[in-house]
């Protein structure tokens, strides 16, 4: 069979990363193959080398048998190299032909207009050819991603792309929009066109995936036919040892309620329903998971608990008192902790030091300010504990937060928000982008401030981790808790169709207070 | 500051050649540092007028002159001392263009008492300062008087003319303020001592520097049947004069013969009201260099030292009715005579 | 995000909305007023707004804003925030004049004032996209070196910070349309009027129908997509940027050439138009037409100001009914809140590695 | 653009064991290139020296094209009207009343000139810098200025008229600086309530608020508060016990050493309130990151509202000073000191310490322009081209970067015997 691409000792280095490091990758046409690996094990490096947004350091790249020279995307897609990023690339205001045609708008009138008609002709013409179904005149902000993506791949087609690079397509996508993803890759390869997508999920490599390559440490670890290799062998593979996600903790035993939300209605900017009603209740020493797809609520959600954004209807109630109008700062001198989705937005203020970072949230506390003076000794020493005993490093208070990992950043975000004592613990994907080492270390303390009768609301869109921390799960769809389950006894089928918003049979359902869960 | 008898460079561009070559080998007769008004050069009225003066002893008296343009009001006491202050060269005679210098001149008078100061616009009671003030009411009397009468005929002539249905004139200041006020009141006064009901529109621009805006004001007043527009208002004036050409209407222009020095504009300059700063420096230089400088007199210009004067324009004058100017100058006469009393105060002209 | 965008412009769009109706219904009380009662105060004020001089002198005081108001729209849209248009101004005023001194030719000198302003532009293109300047603060020094060096060259030509006097534009009349109440002044006009409606007639074409328009919009708004679909950022800010200084040079010619001189006392003859020009162009939501309207709004508050002076309409002292323009603004900015910048405008995009 | 907190050490990281003595001195450039106060003042002095050498070809070309009687230079029929070291020479050397002649003394006049625009240019600075900090464009400085200075005589002269004698003099400074503080503060407060309230973009309202505050001054003072004495539109003169007393300096220089060292308290009152407040904190990060604060518990509208009042109250000082230490009365057209303070702001990387030395490096353009007006032909504004052209450098640190970088790597390539320093000597 022909080779599509042919990547040759590729070698990509970075001021102090080296994030591919001597990379062979070959591909069939017409087949798609699974870029598997960790977090920054360097394979949107890889594929922006093939694509032209870098130039390697070392090595070449062959596409269609030919060895070429990328000097930027252009190039790339003149050779019928086409990426779709893992950020969408989409003009927002833009309409979906507009954003297709982008570069390479047909024109008229001596090339001095744009020619709509054709554009919109052309763009109709190629959704219908592969089974797509967008809406040529429809803005992109007012689409949802997954037409967006698909706007996306389209974008690709029109270039002419032969061979398809997705990175991490299904990250934002439901299940069901994830099945419909795999249908058209498989209607690509038909017509001949090859994929390479880029995951972290397991399953969905060997599903959809005739091959797949594992990336660790920037290098690869070899490429497998998907069919002849198990979760268990992959997983290996990606980490480099043997994979165990089991937790040991005592039951729960869960004191007064501490958090109590009661039909609450979060609208968003546009003023839809993001959150729709929803009650739930969390008490002292127990953790309540949210688990659903990003983007069904779950950010208003947080934003309103924490006082981040006004709830539109509805209460919420900290420790029997009611708090719902009260101001961010009011919420936190209650005894709130939150560690915010966003670290680098919100968490952190990333031209501060760590000593600047470790105040945040308790400047006008009386333990580092009085009479509205900051003892910065004290707060030196705050955030040196911080560093201390969540092992930040570099262990430098006097770094600057944005010189610090990703990892590093949220280690110190969550000892910062930890150490407030806090009687309730807001955590919104509090390991996204942390290694396992950290990973484990984050889920000992959570744990840890269980079994110390604190109240822990956990969201998550990492089904193990919500899973093997919660003592009760409750589902999220578009704005509304479909089921409130039992972690333990749900299976990953049942989440799914949860999170796709169906009720299916047998699910071990649990009460909204966990009082039937004994 | 070597030897260069410099005089910024060049004025309005005419100076640069003829009179260099005096200075050089004898000295000059005397040597003056001239401080403007915030305007700067250019303005072709107030400050272009003062220059002229300078110019004139330079040509005449063989004295050679410096020049500072200063861009605030906190930077006349400063440039007024520097030249008091300074020794090489000495200075015989500092000039101080516009009333603003005042404040900074009483002080800096009372530090240099042995040099001598002269001050336009404005008295500063000191021995070693002489003052000039103009009546530039009663010279804007005879203009308001000459406006009124041709609003009230038909007349036309250069690249205007006049509505015969209205009678109506205007004028435009530049910032609202005494100095200002007195053209006003003049003008308005002599508006009503000729025709009781001819309707004056007056306007503030809010700046001596801003054309387009008195542009627009005087089209606006043009549109709404003026037939002569008078201006005091610097270089803001240079936009009335496009209006009226725009307009196809007259124009009065201030403090020099505008139709000589925006001679593109003569077509529609009936008149200028005149005011001899230019005499008010060259006396005052040739005083000292004839030592005779007389600190503490305040010399007040008006009609009849000359000081003031309604200058009809070399395009133009030559058409104005015979009747129109033998009127001005009867009450010009009656001006000086003390007949007649014009008043300062727009309020009560 | 996506969220968000969409929001704003509804609610800045209602604020617009809400503008428009309630000058609308003053307008037709005023005519109310003005049709039976054509002496009281508001009835006169409608005969000043009527008037065709009101409609000339606001079309004419409009060519520098909207000239530099389409600049800034192109500059901001491709992701550059340029501050300095009052700067460009700055320079082409004197440049024009000084041009048009020197050849003798005032439409040269309207050409030299262009090139004054591009050169400028270009400066600061080069320090925003090369070396990633802070745009506001680049947007300033270009104000600030403008402000400077405009009468400095006059003193250095002219001896003074004014220049003399070249001539001006003739107008163009047509003839029976020039006669129109009120609209006739749309016929009977500087050049440099009809200029400026044909600028903003093209410009509006080239943001909305040619490539490189959509291209400008694409680099505001997110230059990584624009980049991953092959074309270079950097040139097409680079071109915007141009642009906004080739606009901005006939608004600033245009605006000397209409006096025939050039003032640099102070803050020159521009005055703030510049600045003006911005407020025109956010209130006008970034459309070159919306661009136009809004300055008229302004412009026009600016010609009736100086007509309810001169017309003793109103019992204002005029140094307070000068500030009504910028008062209004405010109110409209206030009531129109937050405007909604392109999503990269401010940001520097470095293509993939350096 | 944050940062120089209490908490900052000179990091340094142990130097890599590098055989190369380049790659180390390159090192250091590239890490100063992220250290922020040492890495600003090199950008600071660089700009400056910069702006001199463009400065200088601006005047060359300027004295060949400009004509003069008698030229410093002349070569055949061209001639050099204008000699650019004798320029820089007045500018600087004369804004300090010449130190390098005999019996200088620092209470000369001309150094008094500087330092009197130096005073009230902190102040602006400070303005500036405060809102700055807070992440607020404020460009009102100016008007915020203009209001305080009338605030200021108004009051002053109001309780002249009550009182007089030694009340007068303990009471009239700090009731004249509290009215130009309130008045300044109200100022700002208007577009401070219009960006936290409405969403109102306040580098356009502030811009706005200048014009109106030039207008709104010159109609009170012209219709309600005129010295009747007086041609100039302009308030009577204050009492003598509401005017700074000179200390040292001769009292004609209006130049006050108390109003200097006042303006040296506030910059220490904005560096604490910056630094070792909690409201000092909250404003720092509304300014530089609005996401986290609000996080934090910041409430950005009122942080935003309370910063333009204390910006605005700072140029209202501003005000105060220039009306009761240099002009002695309130006048219209006041010099754009507001405008001047974004200027020192900038230069000073929003640092209050750092905006004295701005201040003192423009308070030295200013009174050396006038030097430079009287001394040469030369146009005096020459200074502001020279102004913005500093600011345009000091936009661009990547230039420097860049340029360090190149300096750093020739040096290497070479192996050159170390002279390290720009080009820019002059
Ligand atoms: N432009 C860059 N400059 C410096 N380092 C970079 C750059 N881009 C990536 N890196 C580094 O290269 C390594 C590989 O990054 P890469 O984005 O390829 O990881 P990834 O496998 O796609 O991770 P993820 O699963 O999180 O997307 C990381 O350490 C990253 O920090
Ligand atoms: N775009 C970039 N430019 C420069 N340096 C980068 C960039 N991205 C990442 N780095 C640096 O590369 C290193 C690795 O970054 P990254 O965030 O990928 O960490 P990581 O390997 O995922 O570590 P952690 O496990 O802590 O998340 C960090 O030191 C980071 O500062
Ligand atoms: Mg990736
Ligand atoms: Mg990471």
């Amino acid at each position: 069979m022909e080779q599509a691409v042919h990547l040759d000792g590729i070698t990509k280095r970075f001021p102090g990363v080296v994030a591919n490091d001597d990379v062979d990758l070959a591909v069939e046409k017409g087949t798609v193959h699974a870029l598997l690996g960790e977090n920054g094990a360097g394979k949107t490096t890889l594929m922006n080398v093939l694509y032209g947004l870098y130039q390697p350091t070392e090595g070449t790249v062959n596409v269609h048998g030919e060895t070429q020279q990328f000097d930027s995307p252009r190039d790339a897609i003149d050779e019928g190299v086409g990426m779709i990023h893992q950020h969408f690339m989409l003009v927002d205001p833009m309409t979906v032909t507009e954003n297709i045609t982008l570069g390479n708008e047909p024109r008229k009138w001596l090339g001095l207009t744009v020619d709509s008609e054709q554009s919109r002709e052309q763009v109709r013409e190629l959704s219908e050819r592969y089974g797509f179904d967008v809406d040529p005149d429809a803005r992109i902000e007012d689409v949802g991603v997954g037409v967006q993506q698909r706007v996306e791949i389209l974008k690709a087609l029109y270039r002419g792309a032969d061979v398809l690079i997705l990175d991490e397509p299904t990250a934002v996508l439901t299940p069901q929009e994830v099945e419909d993803l795999f249908r058209v890759l498989e209607e690509l390869t038909d017509q001949g066109k090859t994929i390479i997508f880029i995951t972290h999920k397991l399953g969905e490599a060997m599903e959809a995936a005739d091959e797949i390559t594992v990336l660790r440490e920037g290098k690869n670890v070899g490429t497998v036919p998907a069919d002849d290799i198990t979760r268990e062998e992959l997983a290996e593979m990606m980490v480099g040892r043997e994979v165990l996600l089991d937790l040991d903790r005592e039951p729960a035993e869960p004191g007064r309620s501490i958090l109590a939300v009661s039909d609450l209605v979060v609208e968003d900017d546009r003023g839809v329903r993001a959150v729709d009603g929803i009650s739930l209740e969390v008490r002292a020493g127990e953790v309540l998971g949210i688990a659903g797809v990003d983007g069904n609520g779950q950010s208003e959600l947080v934003e309103a608990i924490t006082g981040l954004q006004m709830p539109d209807e509805g209460t919420i109630t900290y420790d029997g008192v009611d708090r719902t109008t009260d101001s961010r700062r009011e919420r936190i001198e209650a005894g709130l902790a939150y560690i915010p989705e966003d670290r680098q937005e919100r968490g952190l203020v990333m031209d501060f030091d760590l000593v600047e970072n470790g105040l945040l949230g308790s400047q006008h506390a009386a333990d580092y300010t009085s009479k509205g003076r900051i003892d910065w000794n004290h707060t030196r020493d705050h955030a040196e504990e911080i560093i201390e005993e969540y092992d930040v490093r570099p262990p430098d208070a006097n770094a600057h937060a944005k010189s610090l990992s990703g990892g590093n950043q949220q280690k110190f975000v969550v000892g910062r928000e930890f150490a407030r004592d806090p009687r309730l613990v807001v955590a919104s994907h509090p390991t996204r982008g942390v290694d396992v080492g950290s990973m484990e270390f984050i889920h000992d303390q959570i744990n840890a401030l269980r079994e110390a009768g604190r109240a822990v609301l956990l969201i998550s869109s990492n089904l193990d981790e919500v899973q093997s921390l919660s003592d009760r799960l409750a589902v999220v769809y578009e704005g509304e808790i479909v089921d409130i389950v039992d972690p333990e006894r749900v299976t990953e089928e049942q989440l799914g169709l949860l999170m796709a918003g169906q009720q299916p049979d047998a699910v071990p359902t649990i009460a909204a207070n966990g009082e039937g869960h004994q | 500051l070597g030897g260069d008898g410099g005089d910024g460079d060049g004025g309005d561009g005419g100076d640069t050649d003829s009179d260099g070559g005096d200075g050089g080998d004898s000295g000059p007769a005397a040597r003056v540092g001239m401080v403007y008004a915030t305007g700067g050069l250019g303005d072709g009225s107030f400050n272009d007028q003062a220059q002229t003066g300078a110019i004139r002893a330079a040509d005449e008296l063989s004295i050679e002159y410096d020049e500072s343009q200063p861009e605030a009001v906190q930077d006349f006491g400063s440039l007024q001392q520097q030249y008091a202050q300074s020794s090489n060269p000495d200075y015989d005679l500092v000039c101080c263009i516009g009333f603003l210098q005042a404040d900074a001149l009483t002080e800096t008078a009372e530090q240099y008492p042995d040099q001598n100061f002269m001050i336009v616009d404005s008295v500063v009671e000191a021995d070693n300062v002489g003052s000039y003030v103009f009546g530039e009411h009663q010279g804007s009397f005879l203009i308001g008087l000459m406006a009124a009468k041709l609003t009230s005929q038909d007349f036309s002539a250069g690249a205007g003319s006049t509505q015969g249905d209205s009678a109506s004139v205007g004028f435009v200041g530049g910032v609202e303020g005494d100095l200002i006020g007195r053209f006003e009141a003049g003008y308005k006064a002599g508006v009503k001592h000729a025709e009781e009901d001819v309707e004056v529109q007056s306007a503030y621009v809010g700046d001596f520097n801003d054309p387009s805006g008195g542009q627009e004001a005087a089209l606006s007043m043009y549109e709404s049947g003026a037939d002569i527009v008078y201006h005091a208002a610097g270089n803001t004036g240079t936009g009335v004069f496009r209006a009226a050409q725009e307009a196809g209407r007259f124009a009065v222009g201030v403090d020099r013969d505008q139709s000589v020095t925006k001679a593109d504009f003569s077509d529609v300059i009936l008149a200028s009201m005149v005011k001899r700063v230019d005499n008010a420096v060259y006396t005052s230089v040739e005083s000292v260099v004839n030592d005779n400088f007389e600190g503490g007199a305040v010399n007040t210009l008006g009609l009849e030292q000359n000081g003031v004067e309604a200058v009809y324009g070399q395009q133009l004058g030559s058409e104005i009715p015979q009747g129109v100017k033998d009127e001005v100058s009867e009450v010009r006469q009656s001006i000086i005579d003390g007949d007649i009393s014009v008043p300062t105060d727009p309020d009560n002209a | 995000m996506t969220n968000d965008s969409a929001m704003e412009r509804l609610s800045s769009m209602s604020g617009r909305l809400f503008i428009a109706a309630a000058a609308f219904l003053l307008l037709a009380i005023l005519a109310g007023f003005g049709l039976l009662a054509p002496a009281s105060t508001p009835g006169q004020i409608f005969w000043v707004l009527a008037s065709k001089s009101t409609l000339s002198s606001t079309l004419r005081l409009s060519v520098p804003i909207v000239l530099a108001a389409l600049g800034g729209i192109f500059a901001e849209k491709s992701g550059i925030i340029n501050i300095g248009l009052e700067g460009l101004l700055i320079i082409s005023a004197f440049a024009a004049i000084f041009g048009a001194d020197a050849t003798g030719s005032l439409w040269l000198g309207f050409l030299i004032g262009i090139v004054a302003s591009t050169l400028l532009a270009a400066v600061f293109a080069v320090v925003c996209i090369e070396f990633r300047a802070d745009q506001i603060i680049a947007g300033l020094a270009v104000w600030l070196i403008a402000l400077g060096l405009a009468p400095f060259a006059s003193q250095v030509f002219y001896g003074g910070p004014n220049t003399s006097n070249v001539g001006t534009f003739d107008t163009i009349t047509v003839p029976a349309l020039a006669d129109i109440p009120f609209f006739g002044a749309l016929f009977d006009a500087s050049p440099a009027v009809y200029i400026m409606f044909l600028a903003v007639a093209a410009s509006w074409y080239v943001l909305n129908r040619t490539t490189f328009g959509r291209w400008v919009r694409a680099a505001g708004e997110n230059p990584k997509a624009l980049d991953t679909a092959g074309v270079d950022v950097s040139r097409v800010r680079y071109a915007a940027v141009l642009l906004s200084g080739v606009l901005s040079g006939m608004g600033g010619a245009a605006l000397a050439i209409n006096i025939g001189q050039f003032t640099g006392n102070g803050p020159t003859m521009v005055n703030g138009k510049g600045f003006i020009a911005i407020v025109a162009y956010l209130f006008g939501n970034y459309n070159p037409v919306g661009a136009l309207l809004s300055t008229t709004l302004f412009a026009g508050l600016d010609a009736v100001q100086l007509r309810l002076q001169t017309a003793d309409v109103i019992a204002v002292p005029d140094s307070l009914v000068q500030a009504i323009p910028f008062v209004a603004v405010i109110v409209v900015l206030a009531l129109v809140g937050k405007t909604r910048l392109p999503e990269a405008a401010g940001e520097h995009y470095e293509s993939g590695e350096e | 653009m944050s940062d120089d907190g209490p908490s900052r050490n000179g990091d340094d990281p142990p130097a890599p064991a590098s055989d190369d003595r380049w790659s180390q001195y390159r090192q250091r450039l590239i890490r100063l290139g992220q250290t922020s106060v040492g890495e600003r003042i090199l950008i600071a002095v660089s700009a400056l020296l910069l702006s001199l050498v463009v400065g200088t070809v601006i005047v060359t070309a300027a004295g060949l094209m400009a004509t003069c009687r008698s030229p410093v230079l002349s070569f055949g029929s061209t001639t050099l009207c204008y000699d650019p070291f004798y320029v820089f020479n007045r500018l600087f050397l004369g804004a300090l009343g010449d130190p390098f002649t005999g019996g200088w003394s620092p209470l000369n006049a001309q150094f008094a000139a500087t330092l009197r625009e130096t005073t009230i240019l902190v102040f602006t600075g400070l303005s500036v810098a405060l809102a700055f900090r807070a992440g607020i464009f404020n460009i009102g400085t100016q008007g915020q200025l203009i209001i305080g200075a009338l605030a200021a005589a108004l009051t002053v002269l109001w309780a002249g008229s009550l009182v007089s004698g030694t009340i007068a003099l303990v009471l009239f400074i700090p009731l004249g600086l509290l009215a130009g503080a309130i008045g300044g503060g109200l100022y700002g407060a208007i577009p401070g309530a219009l960006k936290a309230y409405a969403d109102a973009n306040e580098v356009i309202t502030t811009i706005m608020l200048n014009f109106v505050a030039v207008r709104v001054s010159l109609y009170l003072v012209r219709n309600h508060f005129a010295d009747p004495t007086s041609q100039a539109t302009q308030t009577r003169t204050l009492p003598v016990e509401g005017q700074f007393p000179s200390i040292l300096f001769d009292p004609r220089t209006d130049f006050s050493l108390l109003a200097l060292l006042i303006a040296l308290l506030f910059v220490g009152g904005v560096y604490y309130l910056l630094e070792h407040t909690a409201f000092g904190y909250d404003l720092r990060t509304a300014g530089i990151q609005p996401a986290a604060a609000e996080y934090g518990g910041v409430d950005s509208a009122r942080t935003i509202l309370t910063s333009l009042t204390l910006s605005g109250a700072l140029g209202g000082i501003g005000g105060a000073v220039f009306v009761m230490m240099t002009l002695g009365k309130f006048q219209t057209g006041i010099p754009s000191y507001g405008f001047d303070g974004i200027t020192v702001s900038i230069l000073a990387g929003n640092n209050p310490i750092g905006a004295v030395f701005a201040a003192l490096l423009f308070g030295v353009l200013k009174s050396g322009s006038n030097v430079v007006a009287f001394a040469t032909n030369v146009p005096p504004q020459l200074v502001g081209v020279l102004r913005g052209l500093i600011i345009l450098f000091v936009a661009m640190p990547e230039f420097f970067r860049i340029i360090g970088r190149r300096l750093a790597r020739g040096q290497r390539d070479r192996q050159a015997t170390a002279t390290a320093g720009g080009g820019a000597d002059d």
